[in-house]
């Protein structure tokens, strides 16, 4: 394992810990709290994670603005779809 | 085929609610919205078509490639007259959508190829619907298979039977006649058939239509139109490419079986061979007839075989 | 370990290896944009289903395997960091240390496959499967549910097919990239398939909350 | 070219004889050449042969739906090939040919030219998107031929996945296949416009078809992965009983128009947004001046693009959808026609003090302009929610979107295959039979479809194969326009492959239309450019004043 590799390997080793603690943090909630309003802490967890994904795994945040732009742009369409479709169904 | 014969050829729809006259003024107010927005495009060109042609002298001084105030008037200005569109449109919208608490209960059930109507007092009718004229009334919309939609052109209104759920469409007519009724959403082979007709009578000819609903509308009448609505006629009629036993004259026979008992045509064995019909095979017939087990409900079945047996020796072709 | 020369061949219709890799890039999170909207269809199914039917979809949300399903998030997070290390030496040149990587990448994907069968196998057990009409479903009594477990099913298994060409495309390229002289000419594949990769982990991470935890 | 200076070819003379250019046709003319070319100006052709050969068979169901429709009791077909026959129209016309009409043909062939490329950023994924259009097309015609699908081109569930018995799963099979290549089409041209444009070509000097053909793009990729996911949902739920929009288990077909829609309106706009992108090319030619209003029109395509989003459910007014969801859909419909309403008006400021020649693209210009407004108002019209209950789902609705697909989309196609008819194939189509064709279209096209809207309000519902008697003298003028409207189709089919062998040889630009596509000669040779151009000219410099003759 040459130094420079071990010395570029900080960020993926830092966001796997990072990802594997908020995915135990999200399990434990699963677990013990079942009660109605868990599912907003777990949803901001996972965006979260989302979010370390996008951002530091697959570079985004290296990556010319136009590629960001593209990487975010398809998020934008899913909320188009889910506040209207859901706009539907909610207020039926 | 059960469209009225005497639709006289016109070039506007018969309005039989008020909410229908409504609707009309928007649609009128739009046509001159759209003649307004049409015409001068149309004149404009062949305006500039025939002054600025290729070679022909004519001032062509100061010619600017944009004008951020033209065309934001022009982007703004329609939008606007257009908006006026959507809030007079939205406010019937809203009206539609939320019928007055005394209205008057039908049930529609749409199911592949005919309407059935239920009236609070029970009387039930095929395709056609009469309601009193005057009395807002509300139609709670169910389909038993695919989506289908209740269309009334002379109410200008229609709403999609979803199976699973209940839709509903409220109406107040207040014109006496008959309308056109239909579905209006593509629901397989005969969707252009499951038509039918709206009569608005006065509330007196609406009671005494109720009293004999019961009575006239014979069970063998019922059962015709249900005979032709569950494909029935596909087979058992003379004129039918499939090779079927003729029901003419079937009930009270003796009849052949293919393995060679005879038995006679009592109500039990039509209900029988309509439930199971490879059971008890016809001699000389195949046992191509499918099951209807599960898809007639049992008060269609009795209208059916009431409609078989009052087959007298000729059947007319429906 | 011999530090070679990385680069890529430059194909005609670009003007520089800058803009060719891009290029590559751009199309690539194109791609990953119209794939995350293929998956949201799904997503907002189960939302829709939640709506529509909440306690049914919870009867069968306490049915699936919670368990199995958590560890397979961190084992695609552990193959997501597996290829940040291919990348990473990839773009140092250091040959067998990618090759490497990449191998263990694919080996974490065949296990989440095999988990994942192993969890089918369970639900199959447990009468989980409706659309086998042989079987006795488990919710006969509830058919709401089936809605759930159905859609359970067909985002899990869109997930796993994409996982598979995911695993064959991560075989195919380490056995290129073993080759001589595959860094001077195709580095810029590496980060493709690793952006791919790193996508399939990021749908997982969306699919584990949707089925497994939100409805608990 | 104004017909006093048309000069009618001697007979005697021997055409003459041509050394082989370089150019992209003659290159190698071997047919295995044409099926292997990675070259986007052969894959443009490769697509206009396809969808042309679709369009005559989407025309034919056409001709035998209105033939049908001449009677009231539908004596001429059963209603089973009734339905079969408007589905394999709906279906080959949207997905097999005006999806990729304007974007595959004249896009292909003209973007990297416009932007100053050598090809596309994606050479090989052109070629294997054209590969699964094909495949995929010629398998879900032959599938609905054969077979035959009665469920619309809609498929709405649970007519499509429990209740019909045509060949519905190798239909959506296809229809997921078709949808793949529209989204690596999209791909490709949304990547090489940004990436592969000409030194100093800047966003604001690219020529407006690019704008459109990009907006295009961007709904293409962003809007065919839903298709592809529903109809993934309707195959497997009508193949291996997933149950998911299944009433009988709770489920909600709504759900499935949900998704279709979400689709299917941004689709419209991808079939009318390259359409507007040649409007403009046209209208500046043939008014021999600058565009009105580049940076609205340019703005006005991406507005179009992203609002085009926010509005499918108008479609679902009247399912039981919500008041409040269908009032903000209207709303959202309302805004969407704004950017279209700019470019009308831009388009006719630009006309006005222009130099102007009525040549067949102009007259299919100005034709397209008239069309489309009443298309666009009528849209407005079934916008407005209480007015849609009344037209929903009735020929106001078919005669609206054929005013839209066919009087601005086909007539924009047509318009654009003239304008850039010497560019692609090096040689001049006969102008006086031009003009035929396109007044012969407006004629037809009219005669066919005003009816329509009539017979709309008065409240014939769409795809029935029998109805009211009182419907029938309306029926049979438009079924008569449709006869009409199908000469004007074989017209331009006939003198333009005539124009490929006995057309004038046509210069690099015989238009004197601005734009990088006619600095290059004729049939472009294989690598566009020698040089990739500089750009330091704005988009349309025509001069502002003509100097007098």
């Amino acid at each position: 394992m040459p130094p420079e590799l071990k010395q570029k390997l900080r960020t993926p080793i830092a966001t796997m810990l990072v990802l594997l603690g908020l995915l135990s943090v999200n399990v434990i909630l699963g677990i013990y709290f079942i009660h109605g309003w868990a599912w907003i802490p777990e949803v901001l967890i996972t965006v979260t994670m989302i979010l370390t994904v996008l951002l530091v795994a697959m570079e985004a945040l290296h990556e010319p603005p136009l590629t960001r732009l593209f990487a975010f742009i398809g998020f934008c369409w899913v909320s188009i779809l889910l506040t209207l479709t859901m706009m539907d169904y909610l207020t039926r | 085929m059960h469209f009225l014969p005497h639709y006289p050829a016109q070039l506007w729809p018969p309005a039989a609610s008020a909410m229908a006259g409504e609707i009309d003024t928007i649609f009128a107010v739009w046509c001159v919205v759209l003649f307004m927005l049409v015409a001068p495009v149309f004149v404009f060109m062949a305006y500039c078509a025939v002054k600025y042609r290729a070679g022909r002298p004519a001032d062509r001084e100061h010619r600017e490639a944009r004008n951020i105030r033209i065309e934001m008037t022009w982007m703004i200005v329609p939008f606007l007259i257009t908006l006026v569109f959507f809030f007079w449109a939205g406010t019937i919208y809203l009206q539609e959508n939320n019928p007055p608490p005394n209205a008057m209960e039908i049930t529609a059930l749409g199911r592949q190829w005919m309407w059935k109507f239920q009236h609070p007092g029970g009387q039930a009718e095929i395709n056609d619907l009469h309601v009193p004229v005057g009395v807002p009334i509300r139609v709670n919309i169910e389909s038993q298979d695919v989506v289908h939609s209740l269309y009334i052109p002379a109410l200008r209104l229609q709403e999609e039977a979803v199976p699973g759920r209940t839709t509903e469409l409220w109406f107040k007519a207040d014109r006496t006649g008959a309308y056109n009724l239909y579905c209006s959403e593509l629901c397989g082979a005969d969707h252009a058939l499951m038509a039918g007709t709206l009569y608005v009578m006065s509330a007196s000819g609406y009671q005494n239509w109720l009293k004999q609903a019961g009575a006239t509308q014979t069970l063998a009448a019922a059962g015709k139109q249900l005979f032709d609505s569950y494909g029935c006629s596909g087979c058992h009629t003379p004129n039918s490419t499939v090779r079927a036993p003729s029901l003419a004259g079937l009930y009270g026979q003796v009849v052949p079986l293919q393995d060679g008992t005879t038995v006679v045509a009592t109500d039990a064995y039509i209900r029988d061979s309509i439930l199971e019909p490879k059971k008890q095979v016809v001699a000389g017939f195949k046992p191509v007839m499918p099951s209807f087990a599960g898809t007639i409900p049992d008060e269609d079945m009795q209208k059916i075989v009431a409609y078989v047996e009052s087959l007298g020796g000729s059947q007319q072709t429906p | 370990m011999s530090t070679t020369t990385v680069g890529i061949k430059l194909e005609e219709q670009f003007e520089s290896e800058q803009q060719q890799r891009e290029t590559a890039k751009l199309g690539m999170w194109t791609f990953l944009a119209t794939e995350l909207l293929l998956f949201s269809g799904m997503f907002i199914s189960a939302l829709v289903i939640r709506t529509l039917h909440p306690d049914s979809v919870t009867a069968v949300a306490l049915h699936l395997k919670f368990w199995i399903g958590a560890t397979n998030t961190a084992v695609l997070i552990l193959s997501s960091f597996c290829m940040s290390v291919a990348i990473e030496s990839s773009r140092l040149g250091l040959q067998r240390i990618m090759v490497r990587a990449m191998l263990l990448t694919a080996a974490l994907g065949v296990l989440f496959m095999c988990l994942k069968g192993y969890e089918y196998y369970r639900d199959y057990v447990e009468h989980m499967t409706p659309f086998l009409h042989w079987r006795r479903y488990e919710l006969v009594g509830d058919p709401a549910s089936r809605l759930f477990t159905d859609l359970y099913f067909i985002i899990t298994g869109l997930h796993a097919i994409h996982l598979t060409i995911g695993i064959g495309l991560m075989l195919v390229m380490s056995w290129l990239a073993s080759r001589a002289g595959f860094l001077q000419k195709h580095q810029n594949r590496i980060e493709i398939v690793g952006l791919y990769w790193h996508f399939i982990d990021l749908i997982w991470m969306i699919v584990f909350p949707t089925l497994y935890l939100l409805n608990r | 070219m104004t017909p006093s200076d048309y000069v009618l070819r001697d007979l005697e003379v021997p055409p003459p004889v041509i050394d082989v250019p370089d150019d992209y046709l003659h290159a190698d003319q071997s047919l295995w050449s044409w099926f292997v070319t990675t070259d986007h100006k052969r894959i443009g052709i490769l697509y206009l042969v396809s969808i042309t050969g679709f369009f005559i068979l989407g025309s034919i169901a056409a001709g035998l739906v209105r033939l049908s429709l001449v009677v009231p009791d539908g004596e001429i077909f059963t209603n089973d090939v009734y339905n079969r026959l408007f589905t394999l129209h709906g279906v080959i016309m949207v997905w097999f040919f005006l999806v990729p009409s304007i974007p595959n043909t004249l896009g292909n062939f003209l973007l990297p030219l416009m932007i100053g490329a050598k090809d596309l950023a994606f050479p090989r994924l052109n070629l294997l998107s054209w590969y699964i259009f094909m495949g995929a097309s010629l398998f879900t015609v032959f599938v609905m031929v054969w077979g035959g699908v009665d469920t619309g081109w809609t498929f709405y569930t649970p007519l499509s996945t429990q209740y019909s018995n045509g060949w519905v799963l190798a239909a959506v099979f296809g229809v997921i296949m078709v949808g793949f290549s529209s989204i690596l089409t999209g791909l490709n041209f949304v990547v090489t416009t940004h990436k592969l444009r000409a030194p100093g070509m800047t966003w604001f000097r690219l020529p407006l078809f690019v704008w459109g053909n990009y907006a295009t793009s961007l709904i293409l990729v962003l809007a065919t992965p839903v298709l592809t996911i529903a109809m993934i949902l309707l195959f497997v739920e009508r193949a291996f009983g997933l149950a998911i929009f299944d009433p009988d288990h709770g489920g909600d077909p709504v759900l499935f128009q949900h998704l279709f829609w979400f689709y299917s309106h941004p689709v419209v706009y991808v079939m009318v947004l390259p359409g507007m992108g040649v409007m403009s090319e046209l209208v500046t030619a043939f008014a021999y001046k600058k565009i009105f209003g580049y940076k609205f029109i340019a703005f006005s395509s991406l507005g179009i693009a992203a609002i085009g989003f926010f509005v499918w459910g108008h479609h679902m007014f009247y399912n039981g959808e919500s008041p409040y969801a269908g009032l903000t859909f209207s709303l959202m419909s309302f805004i969407v026609a704004v950017p279209s309403a700019i470019k009308v008006y831009n388009w006719a400021a630009t006309i006005y003090k222009g130099e102007i020649r009525l040549d067949t693209p102009m007259l299919y210009a100005m034709g397209w302009i008239g069309l489309f407004v009443i298309g666009g108002v009528t849209g407005l019209m079934l916008a407005s929610t209480a007015l849609d209950g009344h037209v929903h789902d009735t020929y106001f609705v078919v005669a609206h979107f054929h005013y839209i697909m066919v009087g601005a989309t086909v007539v924009a196609f047509l318009g654009g295959i003239h304008f850039w008819w010497p560019k692609i194939t090096g040689r001049m189509y006969s102008e006086p039979w031009g003009r035929v064709s396109a007044l012969l279209m407006f004629i037809g096209f009219n005669m066919t479809f005003l009816p329509q809207y009539v017979l709309g309000y008065l409240g014939m519902p769409r795809r029935y194969h029998v109805y009211p008697p009182a419907f029938q003298p309306l029926n049979v003028l438009s079924s008569a326009g449709a006869v009409v409207l199908a000469a004007a189709y074989i017209f331009p089919m006939v003198y333009l492959i005539y124009s490929l062998w006995y057309g004038e040889r046509a210069g690099p630009n015989p238009w004197e239309a601005k734009g990088l596509e006619w600095t290059v000669p004729s049939p472009p040779p294989k690598h566009n450019f020698e040089t990739i151009p500089t750009v330091d000219f704005e988009p349309y410099d025509y001069p502002n004043v003509i100097p007098e003759a």
